[in-house]
């Protein structure tokens, strides 16, 4: 795993499980959490899990104000592109818009060979169900956040009513996606539920829902 | 070795940290909200009105007595205390989503009844706290997350220029666009907040000081790009100036 | 000063004044303009404020500010401005707010009508606003127990710091009839408003701020417990009803305000023929009396609840005697009120009914 | 104390001074220490429309102010008598604007007392004192006061530059009682 990795995606799409899980497992020491598009069922809720683990989390300037919906950015939010020694997950609001959080940050980008930017996808989401829709936003984050994407994440679910053979009708459409942008498939969460010997594409990982735990 | 103390913090602000974005204008007019409170003596008899939007929790921030209006109301609520209190200092701080959509009707009647009170109003040309939606001041051809494919003044209509249009009402007593995008601007600012503060001690009627804002993380910018685009989109658009000055020069005893 | 001759709404009016009120901000809207046309001669003349606002939105926010800076305040309105006057009471009730609202009923639902009626039920005892809260509120009858009430009302806002709402309908607004103003009232004692955000911080030596915001839902959550705590105190001290020749009752009328009075007069033509019916008529609509339906005589087969709207109240009497009674209900909307001849023959239709039960 | 049960609407067309009429009586009535409600019709029918207020006097506490069956209905036009004399109670007493109210047949169980009030209002010089002979009239029809309790009411209400029309007013009362009075002969 690169320095930094910025998760990207359709809200929905499963960035903020996914960010928790790879923080907990991948010896992550900072969580970045810039999501201003729906800041209601993001990781801030977890600090306590995540501290636990070792994680810091840089989030909303206002102290001790738990369920805030007021989206505002930490000026912290830009540490790990300085200081080399963290290591860091940055989670994106959903969308193209939540990519434009990252323009702020463009003069302190220096070292972009130690970032990596995913896109989480999920084809039961119905703005992400196709090869066409996937690319198209793909483009647009691209464009609103100035920077390139560098693979993508298969986290096709419908939570716990997730079955093996879905996650392969994702693994189809995204592979596609994959080869027309020359993008690896770096990971395929798999439904903590679903049991499977089958090997998806990319690194293969189960997902345990911390965030919808809290909330759902 | 002997100091000497040159700079202090104002005793406008309290101690709470501020909780803006980095690059965001709302700290520099706090700060100049809260000096020229404190220079001319008004802190232990102000109220100020917190609005709703990114200083919904400004509240926290003045050093005075504060009530935290709904929507837009803050003009209403403001009337309302300085009607009852007519001898405290009364100001409202409103955002552009808050003073120039919702709360239109209540900041065209404050100046159309003159009331004596002073408004602040920050002008970002976007809804900051939800998230970056069109607010009625986004430019023509600015993408928001609600104008996504730039503002189209054919089915949104052309950005509203508050402090012209306050200015063809008789009540407005005293009107000027400012903005804080470089030091000699902020010094300029914070002259017209005195100004206004001064048209409400001399019970000359209604103030409004328009600022010029940023909104780095909703334009999606660096906060020294987003000064460099204030300057160079929105003040062309919205020219800084006193736009209405009703009071008479050099009658200080009036 | 002796009785005289006065219109509701101009009663209601030099009743706030009496009570102490010190500002006005109102909307005009019919059956109710009588009250803020009195104050905006009067008010000035005491050295009271008065402000026509712009809309009713704006002027429940005035009322929000003056409150907030601890002045005693007072706006009226009638059905669809107090719709739009709900916000503002909920941020009042959110940041405990003293505060009198005169709210002279009309016809609804929408832009309704202009006629009298008690359709605004539900607005007024659920909340139209947002959020988990109660506003104390009273429905007089007579002009009499109408002024009374609004003198008070200004120390109950200031003993419990919460909106205290005046309903009655278009029909007392409109009427004259004669009125002692200075009748002797029970007025709560209130601390000093030390809470208030009055600019006066300096003397003070602290900040005061009004705030209804709290982002941690825990501490807004105690927030609203301790409000429940201050409805559980108005439940416990503020039900107010009268029962009226319920004693021997075969059946109980339930009705508030003009419809109370139009019962009466069914009673009194009821009793002539023979037929024991008596009432109990609310003046807290919140709290409801509740209390009074408590150890009804075994005499009472049945209660009918009788409005000008169409069930509302019947519900609250339904909860309050909680199944051991029939509740049956007779009402009318849009502004006609009944008469008298209407309960009676409601009244007789269920006794023979009964009847033919047994 | 006398028992007084007194149920009178009072109709016409807005500017007749109807309202003022109701008013007046229930004016009295609190100074001769009544119960009295007067209820007026609201809204667009005031504005250029028919207008009526209701009053009620009595001796006893007035419950229900609305008033469904009048003893006594003062008609100041045509259609406000067609409106409410239907429901005037058996016996009951019916004064008409004679001089609007023409080619009329009354129900043959109510009194009923025709006062050209119109006409004599502009002999006393003043066609805005046809309601105050129209009092006057009713006054007589049923004694509920004593004249002098009406004109201390004109007192109270006629002030300041309203006050020259006291005299006026005085006489349109005398007249109206006159007239009834020789209708019963």
């Amino acid at each position: 795993m690169k320095r930094i990795t910025i998760l990207a995606g359709h809200y929905g799409s499963g960035k903020s499980e996914i960010a928790v899980n790879l923080a907990i497992e991948e010896s992550i020491n900072t969580l970045v959490d810039i999501d201003i598009v729906n800041p209601y069922f993001r990781s801030r809720a977890l600090r306590k899990l995540l501290n636990d683990h070792g994680v810091q989390v840089i989030e909303s300037t206002i102290e001790n104000s738990t369920g805030s919906d007021l989206p505002f950015i930490s000026a912290k939010g830009s540490h790990p592109f300085i200081n080399k020694d963290l290591r860091a997950i940055y989670d994106l609001g959903g969308t193209e818009l939540g990519a434009k959080v990252l323009m702020q940050y463009r003069d302190f980008i220096q070292d972009r060979e130690a970032i990596d930017l995913l896109v989480v996808i999920n084809v039961f989401r119905p703005e992400t169900a196709t090869v066409e829709q996937i690319i198209e936003s793909i483009k647009k984050l691209e464009d609103t956040g100035q920077i390139k994407v560098t693979g993508l994440i298969n986290n096709t679910n419908l939570m716990d009513e997730t079955t093996e053979v879905m996650i392969l009708q994702g693994e189809a459409i995204i592979a596609q996606v994959a080869e027309q942008l020359s993008l690896p498939i770096r990971y395929t969460f798999i439904e903590e539920t679903v049991k499977t010997k089958t090997h998806f594409m990319g690194e293969n990982k189960s997902l345990i829902r911390h965030v919808a735990k809290h909330w759902l | 070795m002997k100091t000497k103390r040159v700079y202090e913090p104002t005793k406008g602000l309290t101690e709470r940290a501020l909780s803006y974005c980095p690059g965001c204008t709302h700290g520099i007019i706090h700060k100049l909200v809260a000096e020229v409170l404190e220079e001319q003596g008004l802190l232990g008899e102000t109220i100020g009105v917190a609005s709703v939007g990114c200083s919904v929790m400004n509240y926290e921030f003045f050093n005075c007595d504060m009530q935290q209006a709904p929507h837009g109301r803050a003009p209403a609520v403001a009337t309302g205390i300085k009607r009852v209190k007519p001898d405290k200092t009364v100001f409202t701080y409103q955002g552009d989503g808050d003073l120039a959509s919702i709360g239109m009707a209540e900041v065209v009647h404050s100046a159309h009844r003159s009331e004596n009170i002073t408004v602040i109003f920050v002008n970002n040309a976007i809804y900051g706290m939800t998230g970056g939606q069109m607010a009625p001041t986004t430019l023509i051809g600015q993408k928001t997350s609600t104008s996504p494919e730039g503002r189209n003044q054919l089915t949104t209509g052309l950005p509203i220029r508050v402090s012209e249009m306050l200015a063809t009402i008789p009540g407005a007593t005293y009107l000027e666009r400012v903005s804080v995008h470089d030091p000699k601007h902020v010094r300029l600012a914070k002259k017209a907040i005195q100004k206004a503060f001064d048209v409400q001690t001399k019970k000359q009627g209604f103030s409004m000081i328009e600022f010029i804002s940023t909104c780095p993380v909703n334009w999606g910018m660096t906060p020294t790009d987003s000064l460099a685009w204030a300057v160079d989109s929105m003040i062309p658009y919205y020219p800084l100036g006193v736009y209405k000055d009703a009071t008479k020069p050099g009658d200080d005893d009036a | 000063m002796g009785k005289v001759l006065m219109k509701g709404n101009e009663a209601m009016a030099l009743a706030a004044i009496k009570g102490g009120c010190d500002a006005f901000y109102g909307y005009p809207i019919t059956p109710q303009n009588e009250l803020p046309e009195y104050l905006s001669k009067h008010m000035p003349l005491q050295g009271k404020v008065f402000v026509q606002a712009e809309s009713e939105v704006a002027a429940i926010n005035m009322v929000y500010g003056a409150a907030g800076a601890g002045a005693r305040v007072l706006t009226s309105s009638s059905s669809p401005g107090i719709a739009l006057k709900q916000e503002g009471i909920s941020y009042m009730a959110g940041s405990e707010l003293p505060g009198v609202i005169i709210n002279v009923m009309r016809g609804g639902p929408g832009l309704g009508g202009i006629q009298p009626s008690q359709a605004d039920y539900n607005q007024i005892t659920r909340g139209g606003g947002n959020g988990d809260y109660h506003v104390l509120s009273f429905a007089p009858e007579s002009l009499q127990e109408t002024v009374n009430i609004v003198k008070e009302s200004f120390s109950l806002a200031d003993y419990y710091r919460n909106p205290v709402m005046i309903a009655v309908d278009g029909l007392i607004g409109q009427m004259m009839e004669p009125v002692e103003l200075d009748q002797e009232i029970n007025e709560k004692v209130s601390p000093e408003k030390t809470w208030a955000a009055n600019g006066e911080s300096a003397k003070r030596g602290k900040i005061n701020k009004i705030v209804s915001l709290s982002l941690d839902p825990y501490e807004l959550e105690k927030h609203n417990l301790k409000l429940q705590k201050k409805y559980h105190e108005m439940i416990a001290n503020e039900q107010r009803y009268e029962s009226i020749l319920t004693a021997d009752a075969e059946i109980i009328i339930v009705a508030y305000g003009t419809m109370a009075r139009i019962a009466r007069t069914a009673i009194k033509s009821l009793r002539e023929e023979g037929i024991k019916a008596g009432m109990i008529r609310p003046i807290s609509i919140w709290p409801f009396p509740s209390r009074a339906f408590k150890n009804l005589p075994t005499t009472v087969k049945t209660l009918l609840a009788v409005e000008m709207s169409l069930g509302q109240m019947r519900q609250d009497v339904v909860l309050s005697i909680n199944g051991q009674l029939p509740v049956e209900f007779y009402g009318r909307a849009g502004g006609v009120v009944p008469e008298a001849s209407e309960i009676i023959d409601k009244v007789k239709s269920i006794i023979g009914g009964h009847k033919n039960e047994n | 104390m006398r028992n007084i049960e007194e149920k009178v609407i009072v109709a016409g067309f807005g500017g007749q001074g109807v309202m003022l009429m109701g008013q007046i009586l229930s004016y009295t009535a609190t100074e001769e220490g009544l119960n009295t409600v007067w209820i007026p019709s609201y809204g667009p029918e005031t504005r250029g429309g028919t207008a009526n207020c209701s009053v009620i006097i009595s001796s006893e506490m007035i419950n229900s102010p609305v008033v469904p069956v009048p003893n006594t209905i003062i008609a100041m036009n045509k259609p406000s008598l067609e409106k409410f004399e239907p429901k005037l109670t058996p016996g009951g007493t019916a004064l008409v604007n004679s001089d609007l109210i023409k080619d009329y047949t009354f129900r043959d169980d109510i009194i009923v007392y025709s006062v050209p009030c119109n006409a004599m209002a502009l002999s006393l010089g003043n066609l805005k004192v046809a309601n105050m002979i129209m009092l006057g009239a009713y006054l007589e029809s049923t004694h509920l006061f004593e004249v002098q309790a009406i004109e201390k009411t004109f007192n109270k209400l006629f002030v300041g530059d309203k006050a020259k029309l006291i005299t006026l007013n005085k006489n349109a009362l005398s007249a109206g009682i006159e007239v009834v009075k020789k209708q019963r002969i």
